[in-house]
């Protein structure tokens, strides 16, 4: 998984382990080999799913797995961001203004014209909504998306903004690159070309160059996903994932915490332990009605 | 008695298509036309031959004649494409691959130029491999091992490994894992070619001097004259693929079949090839203590042209007087007693003795007395006679009968050496 | 323009995705699964043994091997590459990692060694093989990682069959050369004294073939060292899964400090197999010494080693 | 258990960290971009001549290449190869890849032969430069992936740059070895006569390494190859996105597709090199001639050789 | 005159600690001890001599003795750890490599062993390419390339690779190529080592051919007897480095040194070492005219204990009297004109015929007359004294006296031979 799903994979372990389980793991498996491989059974769970923006998984894993409870429903946020320097400096509102010549230079790190933007690797479901935006705002000929390896991607983003270039690149939250580029500081959301609605708009995201803020996707569910057949055999663990949720500040926090150097394996199962005890009125409850589904 | 080995129209062709250059070559075309027009290399073309039971026979011929070729059929590690060969009643030629492994394993065996020795085995058990081939134990083979190294003087090196032995000593192993299974025949491709010329002259040797004991039946490649005629009870001289001449040395050397062989041997120490038996002449003798011997004595010599006369003592030699000595004793001072003119130390051979080992009694200037076993006089060797075989005018005339007739006519050049310039 | 894909397209890749997803997988999953058995047990073994062994025992002992073998500069080099390993915090990655590595070269010289000898001895069969290796060897790793995934899973064991499958072919070529290498007159010389063909194998081929097979080996080594990283895509664990987990949080230190692991690990690994390939082939290569002194290496037998006077 | 780690600790991916992060990107990324400059320029002169060709133009030309050099057989390959390549619609997939290889074995060859030839001239530089290539030839690619974009940036270029760090050493090292093996009594001829160390260069050594030569761009050319997909993770497009994307979505037909792509081309380039290695090392290889060809070969001067008669 | 070649005390030691293996010489150590205690190869040790203008030098030695090394060192290919190499003035060991360069370009070259042709170079291309190096332009190169190759027979092979030639012909190049840039100096390293006896003869003479013409100084290295001998105005042996012995081949043949030399030399044919001149006596003739001839031939031949004389008319050779022959007519039968009992059909020869040459005029069993350009008789040779030389005991009492006093004492195995076994 990518970096910011390491502290409730953590917690959940924890929680299966005061079940009575024994967990292998938790593995390290990209996007596509996972859902392959909940798929067949071979990884019984991961609470790393991302809905609806994992929906192209969907046909590897639907039929013998599926998504069960939240891990945080509706809190992770996603879009585009520049660094608040040139946003300033060019005023830049929204996507749209990437059209505008002297923001294209300014923004262009490759030399082809048009202004670099870290999008997607290719195949994640953000990839499709990213390019889907470009197309329909008419971007295509303005902004040219890096389809890498994301750490890569963000790579170059992070050396450029160190050098003092602008930077325009596509984030989600949780995520360990708002705290490399500190999010309001380093950092501003940016907004899709699209007048603000009810349903679109985000409000109170202190960061964004915008109130409310059309961020141009919506806040997705990180779920669990899990096989199927596992989730019957075992349905205390199905309960408890169906009850089992994780506050967006906490996975915030830490993950804040992980990038400041507290990454190794046992500075995670600390702040998991931590969590949990922290929290532990509300696990026992998460836990009783497990062990009571087990009966 | 039976030929241990009999080899009967041998062709060998490399190639795709064999019997296209078979049939070239019934139409006449020579090995290049072949090769240009079809691709096909003439290896070995319509030898026959035998050799019989402890003989050594010799191959020889220029680099690319088919000596390596004709000699691997022989134990099939190349299957000659028609002819037949014959290792005792055995066709190597056309036996299944178990019995001519048999054949292999009992009764032929190689030495190879290169000795190709086995690099990562010891001397002991490259010696040996024959014998682990076949299945022996390990006790045994290594006492065979060590046995045949000790014939070829090497049984202290058996455990080193064949890359810390010299050049010599590597094809002394290559001879004794030869010899190890005690195979009836032994194949030997150019197997002193690579060796220093002095460390060559002792293998030779070594080799007349097992095979005075062993009698193995051997087939020798080289294309070094000299070693040939050393060696060889029969030399085939091989151009082509063909043999050109098959003969004993001194056939060959005396009557080269054509300009090629010619070519080959005209460079031959000729006192090497011939002996004692090819100049001896009849002896003319008269008998010490005959009535009047002095004077028959001369009348022979004035008869025969000669300017010595070898004396019997009852049929053994006893000396031998000289015309002029005689003449001036008998007719001019009356003395006819033969004994005391008579040079009693003189020279005598053997029939064998090679010319070149005669130079020193014939320095004498006198005939050298040539006599058989038991002692008694055969013949008499003449000078002259060994000059003649030397320069080769011999063969014209069969055995020397005697240089009477100078034969400078040849020799005119040398005349004209000295004629003003 | 014109061109053929005007007039007649392959939709290629649906037909692959339906053989791959509709059949294979269906049908022989569970074959695939199963043949992974073997390899998990070895696995087990060498894993267990490596994380149960005393990284000093360990160090020691690599370092005496190393020195038998390639020479004090190597030994030494070992000596100090081992505790800079461990000083880095690597110890139990790198041993995950070499337990990977092993098992995956032990796999190759099974599968590959019998293989070579085969083609070394039918040009038929070459000819079917060789071009069957030049496409493993082209085909990007990255291709077959997802079909790898669908059939045998995620984890350790998928991880070392795309090993296999990537460094197997040195092995093959080379067992093959170092067998058609061997000097024709020697051949010879074992067939004009009547060997048959497992005589002329065991006696003369393998032994002298023994030098290139073990540089084969050497390579295959070095080829699955290199796939380290790619495994760890695909869940194997070790110092890959600390380069990848590097690079994914932009932990270029992290990442370079797997990297330099598996260097390390490469060069002593390197050095010792190079060498062993050398020594033996110009001594006394008996066959079986050779082998016997290739696995105490390799299963790093050191408890063994170590109990001998140095 | 004891170990060293208990007693230090060398904290070497923070250091790495620091390093990369505070020095050398903050400092040097100017630099390194402009380093790109030269690569740029070459790659878009190929690229946009190849995407300029058309499709049957470049098929026939190759085609002739192939014949010329390979043979019957490798050319009646390339022409099924490069129509099949077109009908599962991979064409600018497939040039856009082909540019990107030519370019990085261009830097390559300009890079390695001159190292090549220094490292085959003084012992003292080979026993720098070698302990480097073998670093070079371990280190996985992954670990510097994150670097090149530190200093570089993302795209095909630094994609070109991670090929040819990953490509270069077999050119480097088998220029040196060509010309080392050049037979010592050619050398002593030439010495004797009293040639100068250029003319010796000129004259003897680099005709008679041409071969090996041949043989280090024919496996630069296949590693480079090799890193097709990897470079993809960086941002360079191509047959090597195409796997990629279909990794993403688990689009196995896609990526197979890609792979076959690739190794359709390895094939082809890897024939035809080896050819031009092989014969002109037989024949006259003049070396002008012999790199002409290879020139014509490797640009696919497909205008100038379809215009003779074939 | 000033020697072409003046070598002083040349060592060559390879390895690390020259010096050290320097001292361990100088204390007696042979090289084999040196190398084993110190590891350094001793490749020369002590060589000095002299070549002058117009010779040939031949160096022979088994291998390893450090034929090469030495050879090597006079165009510097080599450095020689001590010791000088003065070419006319020039000190090839420590002169600038500037100088070396322009030494090897104008006045040195060398044909090698195994021809060394660039396998990529036309065979006009190899012959010219010590004029490329030169800087001469493409034509003139050219012009004298082919002039070159005209000289060994192969000029209509300008343009073939040498790839597409014999052996034979690739050496003819390599020696083209030797010759091209018209050097004082030619240095061959084994050139016919690896050719066909028959080609390697042709190559010899050619070289001899050539040789007459272009009066290049030779140093020519082999370890063929027969080669040395014919090409070699003065032999060296060398044996671990160090000259053993270094003459004519008749000296080297005739004294060998030591045992080493001996054996290198023992299955020479002398026939081919030796010439007339080494075994002339002085004539003992009478004048055809003269007065009581008849009786004066016979007695001087009584004197001088032999069997003919030769008939001198006004100082020219007019024929031969025999003794029997002269004996029986004078004094039997008292015919004193010597014209009549005169053989004339007598061989004549010159001082450098080689003695294998002689045996066809030897064979009529008279002495042959050893003549001067002029055609005057300056002696005569006895065919003992051809025995004498051919067996090698000549040596003893310098030229052949006579071979009054049978040395057979030494040859006394053929005798042996000859009693009963
Ligand atoms: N395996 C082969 N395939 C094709 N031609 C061959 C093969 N072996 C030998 N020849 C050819 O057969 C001919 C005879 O070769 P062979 O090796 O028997 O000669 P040779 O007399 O032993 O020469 P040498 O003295 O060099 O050993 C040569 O023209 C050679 O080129
Ligand atoms: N480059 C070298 N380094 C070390 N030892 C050498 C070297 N070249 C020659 N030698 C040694 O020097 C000695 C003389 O060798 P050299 O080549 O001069 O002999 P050679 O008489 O020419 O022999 P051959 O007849 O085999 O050519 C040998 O003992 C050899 O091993
Ligand atoms: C969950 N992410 C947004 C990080 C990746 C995805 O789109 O699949
Ligand atoms: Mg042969
Ligand atoms: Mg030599």
């Amino acid at each position: 998984a990518w970096d910011t799903g390491w502290f409730h994979s953590e917690i959940y372990k924890q929680l299966f382990e005061e079940l009575g389980y024994s967990i292998d793991g938790p593995t390290t498996l990209d996007n596509p080999p996972f859902y392959q491989a909940v798929g067949y059974g071979d990884v019984d769970l991961w609470v790393n799913g991302w809905f609806p923006i994992h929906d192209t998984y969907r046909p590897a894993f639907e039929g013998s797995a599926e998504i069960i409870g939240a891990v945080a429903a509706g809190g992770a946020l996603q879009g585009y961001l520049v660094d608040k320097a040139s946003a300033e400096k060019f005023n830049i509102k929204s996507l749209a203004d990437f059209k505008r010549d002297d923001v294209k230079e300014a923004f262009d790190r490759d030399g082809d014209g048009r202004a670099d933007l870290v999008a997607c690797p290719p195949g994640w479901g953000c990839e499709v909504a990213i390019d889907e935006h470009l197309t329909k705002y008419d971007l295509k000929g303005d902004i040219n998306e890096i389809k890498a390896s994301y750490s890569a991607s963000m790579a170059d983003a992070v050396a450029a903004y160190g050098a003092g270039e602008p930077i325009l690149f596509y984030t989600w939250t949780p995520n360990w690159t708002v705290n490399e580029l500190k999010l309001g500081k380093d950092v501003v959301w940016i907004q899709v070309p699209e007048e603000a609605t009810e349903e679109n708009a985000a409000k109170g995201v202190a960061s964004c160059v915008a109130d409310p803020c059309v961020m141009g996707f919506a806040a997705n569910d990180i779920v669990p996903v899990a096989n199927s057949k596992f989730l019957k055999e075992n349905p205390a663990v199905a309960t408890l994932l169906k009850t089992a949720s994780i506050p967006l500040e906490d996975i915030f926090a830490q993950n804040s915490a992980m990038n400041d150097g507290a990454d190794s394996p046992e500075d995670i199962k600390k702040q998991a332990s931590d969590w949990i005890k922290a929290n532990r009125e509300m696990v026992d409850g998460w836990l009783a009605t497990a062990r009571g589904a087990a009966q | 008695m039976k030929p241990k080995i009999r080899v009967e129209g041998v062709y060998k062709i490399f190639g795709e298509d064999p019997q296209g250059a078979l049939d070239a070559l019934n139409a006449g075309k020579s090995k290049i036309e072949i090769f240009e027009e079809t691709g096909q290399t003439v290896g070995v073309q319509d030898v026959s031959f035998e050799v019989g039971e402890g003989e050594i026979f010799v191959v020889m011929g220029l680099s690319g004649s088919g000596k390596s070729t004709l000699v691997r059929t022989f134990n099939g590690l190349i299957p000659p494409t028609s002819g037949k060969i014959l290792i005792d009643d055995d066709d190597v030629a056309s036996c299944s691959a178990e019995r001519l492994r048999k054949i292999r394993r009992e009764k032929i065996t190689m030495v190879f130029q290169h000795f190709a020795l086995f690099p990562h085995k010891t001397v002991a058990e490259n010696v040996a491999y024959g014998l682990k081939i076949k299945g022996e134990s390990a006790a045994s083979r290594r006492k065979k091992a060590l046995a045949a190294l000790e014939q070829v003087g090497l049984a202290a090196y058996a455990d080193s490994l064949p890359g810390e032995l010299s050049g010599g000593m590597q094809q002394r192993v290559g001879l004794a894992r030869g010899l190890a299974t005690d195979p009836q025949i032994l194949l030997m491709d150019e197997p002193f070619g690579a060796l220093d010329p002095l460390i060559r002259r002792e293998m030779q040797d070594e080799l007349l001097h097992l095979q005075k004991i062993l009698k193995k039946t051997i087939i020798f490649i080289t294309h070094d004259l000299n070693e040939a005629l050393l060696l060889g009870d029969k030399i085939a001289i091989m151009k082509d693929g063909r043999f050109v001449q098959v003969g004993t040395a001194q056939e060959i050397v005396d009557n080269p079949a054509d300009d090629y062989v010619a070519a080959f041997v005209a460079d031959i120490d000729r006192g090497r090839v011939f002996e004692a038996g090819h100049v001896v002449t009849d002896p003319v003798t008269v008998e010490q203590n005959e009535k009047g011997a002095a004077e028959k004595a001369l009348q022979l010599m004035e008869e025969h042209n000669r300017n010595a006369l070898y004396v019997l003592d009852n049929k053994k030699v006893a000396g031998l007087v000289t015309y002029q000595e005689l003449s001036v004793a008998a007719r001019e001072e009356g003395r006819t007693d033969l004994t005391e003119v008579m040079v009693t130390d003189v020279p005598v051979v053997d029939q064998d003795t090679p010319l070149n080992e005669l130079y020193g009694a014939a320095s004498a200037g006198h005939p050298i007395a040539v006599t058989d076993k038991r002692g008694r006089l055969t013949g008499v060797i003449e000078v002259e006679a060994v000059f003649s075989q030397l320069s080769g005018d011999a063969s014209e005339d069969e055995t020397g009968e005697e240089g009477s007739t100078p034969p400078a006519e040849e020799k005119t050049e040398t005349a004209q050496g000295g004629t003003p310039r | 323009m014109i061109s053929p894909a005007d007039f007649v397209q392959i939709p290629l890749d649906d037909w692959v995705n339906s053989f791959v997803r509709d059949f294979l997988v269906p049908n022989f999953r569970p074959a695939f699964r199963a043949m992974q058995v073997p390899i998990t047990k070895v696995l087990e073994q060498i894993d267990t043994f490596f994380h149960w062994l005393p990284m000093l025992v360990f160090t020691v002992g690599l370092t005496l091997i190393a020195d038998r073998t390639a020479g004090r500069g190597v030994a030494l080099f070992s000596l100090v590459a081992l505790i800079f390993i461990d000083m880095i915090g690597l110890w139990a990655e790198t041993m995950t990692t070499l337990s990977m590595i092993l098992t995956s070269v032990f796999f190759c010289a099974v599968i590959g060694i019998p293989l070579g000898i085969w083609t070394a001895r039918s040009d038929r069969v070459l000819l079917v093989v060789r071009p069957i290796l030049d496409i493993m060897q082209t085909i990007p790793s990255f291709v077959y990682l997802v079909p790898i995934v669908m059939l045998f899973g995620v984890g350790m064991v998928p991880g070392i069959i795309a090993t296999i499958i990537f460094a197997l072919p040195p092995i093959i070529r080379l067992t093959n050369l170092g067998i058609r290498n061997v000097r024709g007159d020697l051949i010879e010389a074992a067939e004009a004294f009547g060997s048959t063909r497992w005589q002329m194998l065991w006696e003369v081929q393998l032994p002298l073939a023994l030098r290139t097979i073990m540089a084969g080996l050497n390579q295959t080594l070095m080829l699955a060292l290199s796939m380290v990283v790619i495994a760890a895509l695909i869940g194997a664990g070790g110092l890959g899964l600390t380069v990848y987990t590097g690079l994914g949080r932009l932990n270029v230190g992290a990442a370079t400090t797997g990297g330099i692991g598996i260097v390390l690990l490469a060069i002593i690994l390197d050095r010792i197999t190079q060498s062993l390939g050398d020594k033996k082939g110009v001594q006394t290569p008996s066959l079986w010494q050779s082998l016997r002194s290739l696995f105490s290496a390799s299963k790093a037998d050191v408890g063994a080693q170590s109990g001998k006077p140095a």
